[in-house]
């Protein structure tokens, strides 16, 4: 049985729909995440699991039991909030001890316990320092042991690293990850930021719009796209207009680019999208002019973006751009101007019927995130998501953290 | 015009010249004119006169005890219903913050007419002077209210709130645990704003026949005019010394930003 | 106790009715005197004796005119100063809160008897009307500044104005074209308030011998029970005709927050 | 002649010694970026290019002039703020038009302009849209077009990305590289984001403690950090005590690691710190148990972090754990528990002095970021720098913004 299930749940705030029929399931122990741009609803999905919000439609089960009409207080959620929610009056000892002490424990007994914790999570020398003598780093891990004092049903964390330095976040999410998995308690973790998602995650949901667009292991989600929307959401994706061959290749713009695709369900003859992972895409120095053959074919590097590791490099093609990802060492060669072949790995493409929006999407099709390198437009951002959120005239928080 | 940096400090060391001057000519007239005794002779003599008036103690006392009195009905009333407007009706907060402005707009004269058209058959009610504090209540809402609106929206309300509750805690736990001590000093401000309000009214007090420390003042200003002065320096003193003392408790937690102290 | 949600909106509309009452009773007492003309005869007998009043007129417009004096000095004096602080001094913000505060904390009464010190000497100033705008000033920091201060600390003024510093702008410029489109219903805020505050101001007045509205409104308090209530009401909607004309103005600009609409 | 030119510079708040003795070059048409953890003095530096902060000693150039008394109103610096800093009673087009309205150019021309920079930033269609109807990338966006209005000397942008999701954070990253290349405006950004310092950048200038402790081209931070520092803080990097052998190859904890390192000019005999970037470890599965031999040494697959193309794997090792990325696909094969064999790309192997911690550092040595998957130590934070900063007991913007 699982852990925690929403069954069907819909909210609205006002003309928004937050969540539109969301139904998910989580087993014990496990690490979920809901990934999505702001707007998509997963903040809502968390806050109605805590008991911030209630649901307009739909159920809320844990263990089996239905929660939907129980209070917050009494439902035994741990939360760590996006923003630093350490009550300033308490030391990082009496936060952790806060909800021990609701629950009327022995002072030794809570005393005992949030050493223990503010131990796991790395702090064990701050005990009796004020939030305010704290870096947002070592605020959001006292949050973490405070939610987890109380030995929760399951633990909520709301986008809990945004509000710190890149480094910190990376620092810090390994961490989560290692209490979790050392505590095996079932957690569900919002965020906006897909390598978050995908290293941090057994399972992570996609939202868009209020849906779930796909849900699964990150590296399901990452090499399997179910849909427009997930192929470039997560990580970066090209997206190229194809045509299936009657041999079985991938023909884009009169070029053959790929032979041995794995076909699923699309005939021969079928216009697809045909969507390319930035390291499926192989690159070759190409001296002299040279006719495409077989799945080789030509293409001229544009321009790089040093990414560490690895370089980026958009090369113009005959059909338009394409965004590959090399070792740096090997980029070095390539400078901008160099002819190259191009090669794409047949099992790193991956088609899409053409008008494949997603199970959740309705008639006016998915607000897609640009692919990479792409126009200015496209943002997955509605207007006023996060600037001075206002419904009816008034500012409510909640409506603006969707 | 352009070197901001540069000229600003100056501008605002001349503004607060300004400022101080402003206030502290008159001040300084009071208490030079409190001290003429006679032409060309200074001294304690208009002190030392009210100090022994029986009429300065109880008048002092009565005003003291209601403004007490009000302070706690107000913090009373409106502490949980702040906390509920913040929390639950953030809709209704601009509501709220007309409602409670209403009492500052209706001219002080023109409510104590008011009441004492509508308290005039009730004889007994408008005996007690217990009666003004609850009028003293209505009147120091635009202050009290705000003062912890103010408190409130300083701290990150809902979210500490939100945390509290989702750890188990009932409401009336958060507000005694979470929010009362992260509002403390908008709560002393509430307090002593209300505590001035009290100490100062004399429309209403002088309507209802009651002789509260402004009434008795006002009285000794009416007929003894330097004796007059030196009971405003007398009750300036007094009011100056509260609020010292609440800005240095204000300050003093350090926890708190200092913003919270003085806002209202 | 737990159902924070459910319980939630009953409280609010709880306490929403208690303070309407709280307010509206004695709204209602002053209305239903002021339409007695006698036992069981009700009317407007004492509202058209009231308008009929040439004392009525006259003191009416020397309050109107020492209100739009007063709102005027105090823009003047305080919207540069309110933007410096924010800007260049912010260490001295609490100062300068505390500062403000102190003429709400002289109860008026001591304010006038000391300023009646003060001036004695100097009788042709005492006799123009005009020294009681300043003075009025001097009452309506506390509200005014405030105001200022709650509409700049609203928006982020220190980024807007770097903004506006880094494209070229010199600060008398940042202040007409950014700050003050962006806190309009602050300086209107602060404009009513300080109007209020000289509409109702009673004590001062008084004693400096002026014959202002609410002078007038305890004259006839005092000696006319019915006329005095009438005048309370019609003072009453006078300034709630205001309240509510710069309510809507403040809300109608939909681009600044609902929350500086009210503030002050 | 470079375009502009720090000399030197200084600046205290209160206690807080923001900058020390900073000096700094860029060339016309460059992109500089400033990365630095919180603290670093990277806001401060940029803040006295624009004359919002005046510094204690020290000069500004910008074509050789000395701009340093010059107050913000009058040096033509174009910057784009961290939070939204729009006007908010002006529409998109009236606040990029704000520069030439103080310009008193006439009405015409600066409506064409700031209609040609709202097309250039991808916003065309927005011009009469107020700040509170757009999105936070968007109104970046406009923030963008506003600084490039005037035509500045410089463009200086504070962290102008920290705000927004995951993914339209990248997506505004490359198209402020384009614009800045095609504009070819002299540009500096501040971040604390290596990835997009390392992006975006001509050159990177990695700031410590008010210190550059190296300035360089991205690849170059990258695969040749100067200090400890940089090495930690640029990237994820493995940092092993190893000791050069006489043979030149290297030893950790008593085993070979590699062979054929550049020893620069540290002697045989020497103890050193070892950097190894996680690409450069290469894992190859292993049957059997077997002696170490040349520079191959055995270790077990620990952990998997599924990072999207590539997956980090930690690996136990006789003298301690490494971290290694691989090719997602081929770290599907090598789970945990797994026993490989480790070799150690020699050039991808760093050497650094026991005891280096850069030019900048003072004897209290550096604050090191912690390496990838250490401990919970070692935040390259200092504490009350994101949260409720004070300096003597007021809050002060500009101090907590350093």
């Amino acid at each position: 049985m699982s852990k925690l299930e929403l069954v069907e749940i819909s909210k609205r705030f006002g003309a928004v729909e937050a969540l539109r029929g969301l139904s998910l399931e989580v087993a014990s122990g496990e690490f979920l995440s809901l990934l999505g741009p702001s707007g998509c609803g997963k903040t809502t999905a968390l806050r109605i699991i805590a008991g911030f919000e209630h649901p307009d439609v739909g159920k809320l089960l844990v263990d089996g039991r239905d929660l939907t009409a129980i209070p917050a207080n009494r439902r035994s959620m741990g939360m760590v909030f996006q923003s630093y929610s350490l009550f300033p009056n308490m030391t990082a000892r009496e936060n952790v001890e806060f909800g021990l002490r609701i629950r009327r424990r022995a002072r030794a007994e809570r005393t005992a316990r949030a050493l223990e914790l503010l131990d796991l999570v790395g702090l064990a020398g701050t005990a009796n320092r004020y939030p305010h003598q704290l870096s947002g780093g070592q605020q959001q891990r006292v949050a973490l042991a405070r939610a987890l004092a109380i030995e929760p049903e399951v633990l909520l964390l709301d986008e809990p690293l945004s509000a710190l330095d890149a480094k910190v976040r990376v620092q810090l999410r390994e961490e989560i990850r290692r209490i979790q998995t050392s505590l095996g308690i079932t957690t569900i973790y919002v965020t906006h930021d897909q390598e978050e998602a995908l290293s941090i995650s057994d399972r992570v949901a996609v939202l868009s719009l209020g849906c779930i667009e796909q849900i699964g292991a990150p590296s399901d989600i990452y090499r399997e796209p179910r849909t427009r929307f997930v192929a470039e959401f997560v990580g970066t994706m090209n997206r190229l207009d194809g045509k299936v061959n009657p041999d079985g290749s991938i023909e884009c713009g009169g070029l053959c680019v790929a032979h041995g695709v794995a076909l699923g369900d699309h005939a021969p003859g079928e216009q697809v999208i045909v969507l390319v992972r930035p390291e499926s895409i192989v690159l070759e120095e190409l001296p002299e002019p040279q006719a495409a053959s077989g799945d080789l074919f030509e293409g001229r590097i544009v321009a790089h973006t040093f990414l560490g590791a690895v370089t980026r490099v958009t090369v113009s093609v005959a059909f338009g751009a394409v965004t590959a990802d090399l070792p740096s060492s090997r980029a070095l060669g390539l400078s901008p101007g160099t002819r190259v072949s191009v090669r794409i790995d047949p099992s790193g493409v991956r088609l899409l019927s053409i008008g494949t929006s997603g199970p959740g999407s309705d008639g006016s099709g998915p607000t897609g995130g640009g692919s990479g390198g792409s126009g200015p437009t496209g943002e997955a951002e509605s207007p006023g998501e996060e600037g001075s959120a206002t419904a009816g005239g008034l500012p409510t928080r909640s409506a603006a953290s969707l | 015009m352009g070197t901001m940096k540069l000229k600003g400090r100056g501008w605002g060391i001349f503004w607060l010249v300004v400022g101080a001057l402003y206030l502290l000519v008159p001040l300084y007239g009071m208490a030079q004119f409190s001290l003429e005794t006679g032409p060309h002779s200074y001294g304690f003599h208009w002190y030392q006169t009210i100090f022994d008036s029986s009429q300065f103690r109880s008048s002092f006392l009565l005003s003291l005890r209601l403004a007490l009195e009000t302070v706690a009905i107000s913090l009373v009333l409106l502490v949980p219903t702040v906390f509920w407007v913040h929390l639950r009706l953030p809709r209704l907060r601009p509501l709220f913050e007309f409602l409670v402005i209403l009492p500052f707009v209706v001219p002080p004269v023109a409510l104590a007419v008011g009441l004492v058209g509508l308290f005039r058959p009730v004889t007994w009610l408008v005996s007690t002077p217990e009666l003004l504090a609850f009028v003293y209540v209505i009147l120091a809402l635009p202050f009290s209210y705000r003062s912890l609106d103010a408190g409130m929206r300083a701290i990150d309300l809902r979210t500490l709130s939100q945390a509290a509750e989702s750890l188990g805690a009932r409401w009336t736990t958060t507000l005694r645990l979470v929010v009362l001590p992260n509002v403390r000093s908008s709560l002393l401000g509430a307090s002593f704003l209300t505590l001035a309000i009290v100490m100062g009214e004399f429309t209403i007090a002088s309507l209802l026949l009651f002789n509260t420390f402004p009434v008795y003042i006002e009285y000794i200003g009416e007929t003894k005019a330097y004796p007059a002065a030196a009971l405003a320096l007398i009750s300036f003193v007094l009011t100056w010394g509260a609020m010292l003392g609440m800005f240095i408790v204000g300050r003093g937690r350090g926890r708190t930003h200092t913003e919270v102290a003085m806002t209202r």
